[in-house]
């Protein structure tokens, strides 16, 4: 039991850091600008693919540098020539711009990289097992990863809390013709927001690449589950964002852990033999089963009991 | 076909022509129905190009029944309605010959259409090869005269599979993991009826459903496995959710044996290989490469060598086109409704090592000796290589045809 | 309940986290009244005018609507029973036709609802009242107009149409005549004067001119405070409204 | 006054005019003899499916369009009527119930419904960003959920079905597909129409009226909540007509259908058709349906393109193709459309010039590296190619480029012609 909960514990915080880190950019572009990326994964791809054709050619730590910040100057560009352009259509617009960008870089990776997966490893120099535990070895780029994204979550609190910076791009989403009127220039600090949350997302891609599937589909398939992230933690609250990724991390990773089914539950009752044959489907099936779907169904329990997320601010 | 404007002008054409009938041609035309853009592609092209190979070969040897053989693809988008217009678009081509693979709701939409379609539209005949879906469905309550396929079914592998890793003495502890759908429930329901019945001892430790392609991260789970003392696991996962479950296992040192049906799929020997698990992957297919028998080498090393950037085939894809070919020409006809009744029992080499397969007329299922093999650093001799990882696919047991019948419920209905 | 009493507020508050923006206010409007509120820039009037109307949620107090409590009400209740608002910043459906504003606007109290059976434009009632609202505010030669593109004093008399439209017999105007010059701001006195012959009106203005031209009762909001409630004569001669508003002998 | 009894007049006229009948009766007389026009079985399955995706579309703009809803998950509706209609074709099929098939998408509209005002219940309590969240989140259970439940849904291969063995209907069986396409036809006038006439209802008003200005509508009676959660309902019941035609067309029906990538083939006809639009959708699920048929046949990456197209309408004409169109409407009626449009002329050349530069770039670099096996050798627009040749590129970009700045330059000029019109039409 002991073991059960340690291992699921551990591994839940893993996870959930790892989330964190692919979440982050969004969520700060949200707090800053408003609007929902739909295309953050995307950009989490064109990292991991620039940063594994880096890693190939040079190497992973200057991969790690780089791919941000090629990924961030296209950002900018996207915000500079797209999405400052329909911006003032409103919200819905500026989702459907983004949605539209999921398909473009998709087939535009698809072009360059191919649709198979690409052959990104963990660099040599973390490809190790940093200690073990109950016969289950931890790999030193596991750690890495948590700490990054620890590091990411202590650096972008200090710079939106703490910094001159932090308050002109607050106030900004406020009043922007106000902190326009004071000699900032609004629309290049929209463009730069967008800019460091995409990097953000690719300094996720390029981490997260070689632990997962560096393929053209990676977007589509991790896509949904940082909007949960993002959504449960309260739009645009980065310690809410924080707070839901370790939430998620772990509830997955417990639930992994339970075999537990209503067959288990009501077995033996009299009411048992009724509603085993009414639900015949879901009789056997085992919270171990549905654990990957317990997001989502927390994603839609917490709008409607909690609209503002976990640490939310904005009743959206 | 790859002109914009003329495809757009000939599908207004297509669009009006007055439902022509098929015209005597002088090239036999084969629909390839399987996914050719979006997320399925990279597997479709696979195909595709295979199937173009195949046809470049048989046209340079003069043609079947002296047509020119011509593959037309047709892009499904892995969807099975999409799939069933495209179908009905060869059809309009005058295509009675259908290809397709992936995915069992395609599969079953396409055969399901087909065969009402030839029901419907007497002397229509139109037939659909199948080269990889394996639900069983296919060959027992949902089988058709106008279905075939050629990929074992999931019960075939595993009745192979379990009778190579019953004689294994070591084995005590088995973990089954699955994706939650149909076909990863028919294969951890027959790794547990079969196991059960050849090996009492062993204990079934875990029986594990996740759903399909959802899963990031399985560390969980393989600290499930871990924690459960399973000495061997058996999987029915493919693409994504293998590769991803084997690099988490590379990665907490997990050491156990992998029983697997797909981890010769694109992507996986990557992940094997950077997970370290060196002849601890084992696959059931129809044939490897290294199997050191000349045809077959030659012939692959001449597909592999064109297609460079994906070199990746289907062994079972030579048999069923070879198998065709013979029995178009066997007919002379290439009517399906000609030439089925030539291919039901008929006995072909197969492609791997040349031995003895059967077309079994009851269900149109195929079946061939199959193959058991691990993923290891290349040994003298071996000369291929997969996804250019320096390791290759080396045999670790044959299984005769004899031991891969299996009964079936298929019911068919004749014309 | 009092006689003639429409509106009654009694102790009503209103807090954002520490600051209070409302502090016990107790006021009366009665049949038949045209009642205006004034006060300083920040006095709460805004404030007190979504509390009434069910923008906002009271901390504490009543507000008695016809003897019926109708504190923290949904808007949409409050306004069913009779009470409507204009809004200070224009606040119409900019994509819709004049036509359609107005329309939209009378549909609930003639007993329409969400009917999603019935064709609107067949409704003899809605259109009939749609036209006298229009003719009312003076734009049915604009009824074509998309509501976006109308002028600033246009856009006003819109929102007051929109206001009126529901037969409402209770209307609260938030600064209708703002930011208007002076011939506007006749037309829409004139106008205000018309619609509220038959209803009570509540109002928050800032020109004095219209106040003392229109109101039959003032109040003075200052702080979140009524400090006076009284005739436009009395008003005048009030010596803490004087105070609040020259600053003599500062508090 | 007068003025005003002729408004009222012309507004109650407006609704049974001349012109409407004829629009509606042009519209039948259209969907009867289309078949006569393209007979082929292409051609029929083609429309049979466009006619599914018109009633699709349309449902969805009831939110998007309508009521300003922002929806992920419509799909779902979509894919519950077509389980609930294979269900009742099945069991009426094996009990011999006396129902013909043309009752059936009634069945699929009483899912479709029935989820709409379950979904709806939970969805509609919020709107914008939170709404498009939520319906995200339920399309993602939905389907997770779809292969867990194997009974209903049947798994991954879905629930087949056989139209032919439910009650003939006048001798007809529903075997060939030109009668199946007089089915869907039949229900695309009904819903098609149903769905105009909600629009022209004080429901339908309010809902513009939620889309522009929710919190007002508030303040003239309306709780949005309900407003919204009426909405969706009923775009989950014609949804689920449409699930159920598709059921009958296809007989076939599985979880794919529910998935996120037909939520997103919804949006993308409807927002490229037109949301502001009536006939927007319906011009969407022509087009994108056609797109995904014949451009897939064309060029293996044709989801560019369409991508690109989307982009380019969320970006340049947030209207879709019927506000273009729309917009042209007081050109024509001030008579000066003879002096526009040959801006446009001037516009559409090289316009259509940096579309092929553009498309021949992407072809070129697409098959240099992902078809690399097929050889060097392409054929563009009836040209060959050596994708390994600097040529191709060349050409690419040279056209594109220029295409695109003559493009811009003419537009501009066509503004200007089009604004002109306008004024002087007003004048």
């Amino acid at each position: 039991m002991i073991e059960i909960i340690v291992v699921s514990t551990l591994n839940g915080v893993l996870y959930g850091m790892l989330l964190f880190l692919m979440a982050s950019g969004l969520t700060v572009i949200f707090s800053m600008m408003g609007v929902l990326n739909l295309a953050h994964a995307s950009f989490y791809m064109l990292g991991a693919f620039f940063g594994f054709e880096i890693t190939r050619r040079i190497g992973f730590w200057p991969a790690l540098v780089v791919a941000p910040l090629l990924v961030g100057a296209i950002g900018m560009a996207v915000e500079r020539y797209g999405l400052r352009r329909v911006h003032s259509h409103g919200h819905v617009a500026e989702l459907l711009f983004t949605f539209g960008l999921t398909f473009v870089i998709k087939e535009v990776v698809e072009m360059i990289w191919g649709k198979l997966p690409a052959d990104y490893r963990v660099p040599g120099s973390l490809d190790f097992a940093a200690f073990t535990l109950f016969s289950s070895d931890y790999p030193a780029f596991r750690l890495f990863v948590l700490l990054v994204s620890i590091a990411i979550f202590l650096a972008l609190l200090l710079v939106i809390k703490r910094t001159r910076i932090g308050l002109i791009v607050q106030a900004a989403l406020t009043h922007p013709g106000m902190v326009g009127m004071l000699g900032h220039n609004v629309d290049r600090i929209f463009m730069l927001v967008f800019g460091v949350g995409v990097a953000l997302a690719a300094v996720a891609g390029v981490i997260a690449g070689p632990i997962l599937i560096t393929q053209s589909n990676m977007a589509g398939l991790l896509g949904p589950i940082l909007f949960v992230v993002v959504v449960v933690g309260g739009l645009g609250s980065l310690g809410g964002a924080f707070a839901a990724s370790l939430l998620i991390g772990l509830v997955q990773t417990f639930a992994v852990a339970f075999n537990v089914s209503l067959a288990d539950l009501f077995g033996s009752t009299a009411a048992g033999e009724v509603l085993s044959v009414w639900l015949s489907d879901i009789w056997r099936v085992t919270v171990a089963q549905v654990a990957p779907i317990l997001p989502y169904l927390l994603l839609v329990l917490i709008l409607i009991f909690r609209p503002r997320g976990l640490m939310g601010t904005r009743d959206t | 076909m790859r002109n914009l404007l003329t495809s757009t002008a000939l599908a207004l054409t297509v669009l009006a022509s007055a439902g022509l009938p098929a015209m005597a041609q002088e090239t036999l035309k084969i629909g390839y129905v399987d996914p050719l853009s979006g997320g399925g592609a990279s597997i479709g092209q696979i195909g595709m190009n295979q199937l173009n190979f195949i046809a470049d070969e048989i046209n340079a040897k003069g043609g079947v029944n002296g047509k020119q053989v011509e593959v037309v693809g047709y892009d499904n988008q892995l969807n099975p309605q999409i799939s069933l217009v495209q179908v009905q678009k060869a059809i309009d081509d005058g295509i009675q010959i259908i290809v397709q693979g992936n995915g069992s709701s395609v599969a079953v939409a396409v055969s399901d259409f087909v065969t009402k379609y030839n029901e419907r539209n007497p002397g229509a005949n139109i037939v659909h090869l199948n080269y990889a879906a394996i639900d069983p469905v296919l060959t027992n309550e949902k089988c058709s005269y106008w279905h075939f396929t050629w990929d074992a079914s999931a019960d075939i592998k595993m009745e192979a599979l379990t009778n190579f890793i019953k004689e294994d003495q070591n084995l005590q502890k088995v973990y089954l993991i699955s994706q939650d759908y149909s076909f990863g429930h028919a294969v951890a329901g027959a790794a547990k009826r079969m196991l059960e019945a050849k090996r009492p001892d062993v204990e079934i430790v875990g029986d594990e459903y996740h759903p399909l392609v959802k899963i990031t991260d399985f560390a969980p789970y393989v600290a499930k496995i871990q924690a459960s003392g399973a000495d061997t696991v058996i999987t029915g996962n493919w693409g994504q959710d293998l590769a991803l479950l084997i690099k988490a296992a590379g990665q907490a040192g997990l050491d156990v044996n992998w029983y697997t049906l797909y981890a010769g799929g694109a992507g996986a020997p990557t992940a094997i290989k950077q997970a370290g698990l060196e002849n601890k992957v084992f696959q059931i297919n129809e044939g490897i490469n290294n199997q050191g028998y000349g045809p077959a080498e030659e012939r692959a090393g001449a597909l592999m060598s064109r297609f460079s950037d994906a070199p990746v085939y289907y062994p079972r894809m030579f048999n069923m086109m070879d198998m065709v070919f013979a029995a178009i020409e066997e007919a002379g006809s290439d009517d399906p409704g000609d030439f089925i009744p030539k291919l039901e029992g008929m006995k072909h080499d197969s492609f791997a090592a040349g031995d003895e397969g059967f077309m079994r007329a009851d269900d149109h299922q195929f079946f061939q000796p199959l193959y058991i093999s691990t993923l290891g650093a290349l040994e003298d001799g071996q000369k291929f290589d997969e996804e250019h990882t320096g390791w290759g696919w080396k045999m670790a047991a044959a299984v005769p045809t004899e031991s891969t019948l299996l009964e079936t419920t298929c019911e068919m209905e004749r014309p | 309940m009092n006689d003639g009493v429409v509106l009654e507020l009694s102790g009503l508050f209103k807090s954002f986290g520490a600051t209070e923006i409302i502090r016990g206010v107790d006021l009366e409007v009665r049949t038949g009244e045209r009642h205006a509120i004034i006060g300083p820039n920040g006095a709460g009037k805004s404030t007190l005018f979504n509390l009434v109307s069910g923008h906002l949620s009271p901390s504490a107090g009543s507000i008695r609507l016809r003897g019926e409590e109708i504190a923290g009400m949904a808007p949409q209740l409050i306004n069913r029973r009779g009470l409507s608002r204009s809004f200070q910043i224009t606040n119409i459906f900019p994509r819709l036709s004049v036509w359609e504003n107005v329309r939209c606007a009378t549909l609930w109290a003639l007993g329409y609802k969400y009917s999603f059976w019935r064709s609107i434009d067949g409704l003899d009632d809605v259109n009939a009242r749609t036209e006298e609202i229009l003719t009312e505010i003076d734009l049915l030669d604009r009824w074509r107009t998309p509501a976006g593109v109308l002028t600033y004093g246009e856009q006003r008399a819109l929102e007051i149409g929109l206001t009126i439209a529901g037969n409402a017999d209770v209307i609260l105007l938030d600064e209708p005549t703002a930011g208007m010059s002076r011939a506007e701001t006749e037309r829409v006195v004139a106008l205000i004067r018309k619609v509220s012959e038959q209803r009570v009106l509540l109002m928050i203005e800032h020109d004095m001119h219209v106040v003392f031209d229109l109101a039959d009762r003032i109040s003075v909001l200052v702080y979140g405070e009524i400090i006076a409630s009284d005739t436009p004569e009395r008003i005048k001669s009030n010596a803490a409204v004087q105070q609040a508003y020259l600053g003599t002998e500062a508090a | 006054m007068s003025e005003a009894t002729v408004i009222s007049r012309s507004v109650r006229a407006s609704r049974g005019g001349l012109t409407a009948y004829a629009i509606w009766l042009a519209l039948a007389l259209a969907l009867l003899l289309l078949p006569q026009l393209f007979p082929s079985r292409l051609a029929l399955s083609t429309m049979s499916l466009m006619g599914t995706m018109i009633i699709f579309a349309l449902s969805y703009n009831m939110l998007l369009g309508q009521t300003g809803l922002l929806s992920f998950g419509h799909a779902v509706f979509f894919g519950l009527g077509g389980y609930f209609c294979v269900h009742a074709l099945n069991l009426a099929g094996d009990y011999g119930w006396p129902i013909p098939l043309p009752i059936f998408p009634l069945v699929g509209a009483l899912g479709g419904l029935t989820f709409g005002v379950l979904f709806g219940a939970v969805a509609t309590k919020r709107a914008g960003t939170a709404f498009a969240m939520i319906t995200l989140g339920i399309g993602e259970l939905v389907v997770s959920l779809a292969l867990i439940l194997r009974r209903f849904f049947g798994g991954e291969e879905g629930i087949t079905t056989d139209r032919t063995d439910v009650l003939s209907f006048f001798g007809y069986s529903f075997g060939p597909q030109s009668q199946v396409y007089y089915l869907v036809a039949a229900w695309c006038f009904i819903s098609v129409a149903a769905m105009y006439a909600v629009t022209r209802t004080p429901f339908g008003r309010i809902c513009n009226a939620v889309r522009d200005n929710p919190q007002r509508t508030a303040f003239i009676g309306y709780d949005m909540g309900t407003v919204r959660f009426i909405a969706f309902s009923l775009a989950g019941l014609f949804a689920g007509i449409a699930g159920g035609l598709s059921a009958i067309n296809f007989e076939i029906v599985n979880a794919a259908q529910m998935g996120a990538v037909e939520s997103g083939s919804v949006i993308l006809m409807t927002y490229i058709g037109g949301v502001g639009n009536f006939a927007g959708p319906i011009i969407g699920a022509i087009l994108v349906t056609w797109l995904q048929l014949v451009l897939s046949d064309a060029t293996q990456i044709w989801p560019l393109y369409v991508g690109l197209l989307f982009i380019g309408i969320v970006m340049f004409a947030p209207g879709g193709i019927a506000g273009m169109l729309a917009m042209q409407g007081p050109v024509i009626a001030a008579g000066k459309l003879h002096r526009v449009a040959p801006y446009y002329l001037l516009a559409a050349i090289p316009g259509a010039i940096a579309v092929i530069g553009l498309s021949i770039l992407a072809e070129t670099s697409h098959q240099f590296s992902i078809r690399a096996a097929y050889g060097p050798s392409i054929t563009l627009y009836s040209l060959p190619f050596d994708v390994t040749s600097p040529l191709p590129w060349i050409v690419g970009l040279v056209l594109a480029a220029g295409g695109v700045w003559l493009f811009l330059r003419a537009a501009r000029l066509a503004r200007n012609a089009y604004e002109e019109a306008i004024a002087g039409g007003a004048a």
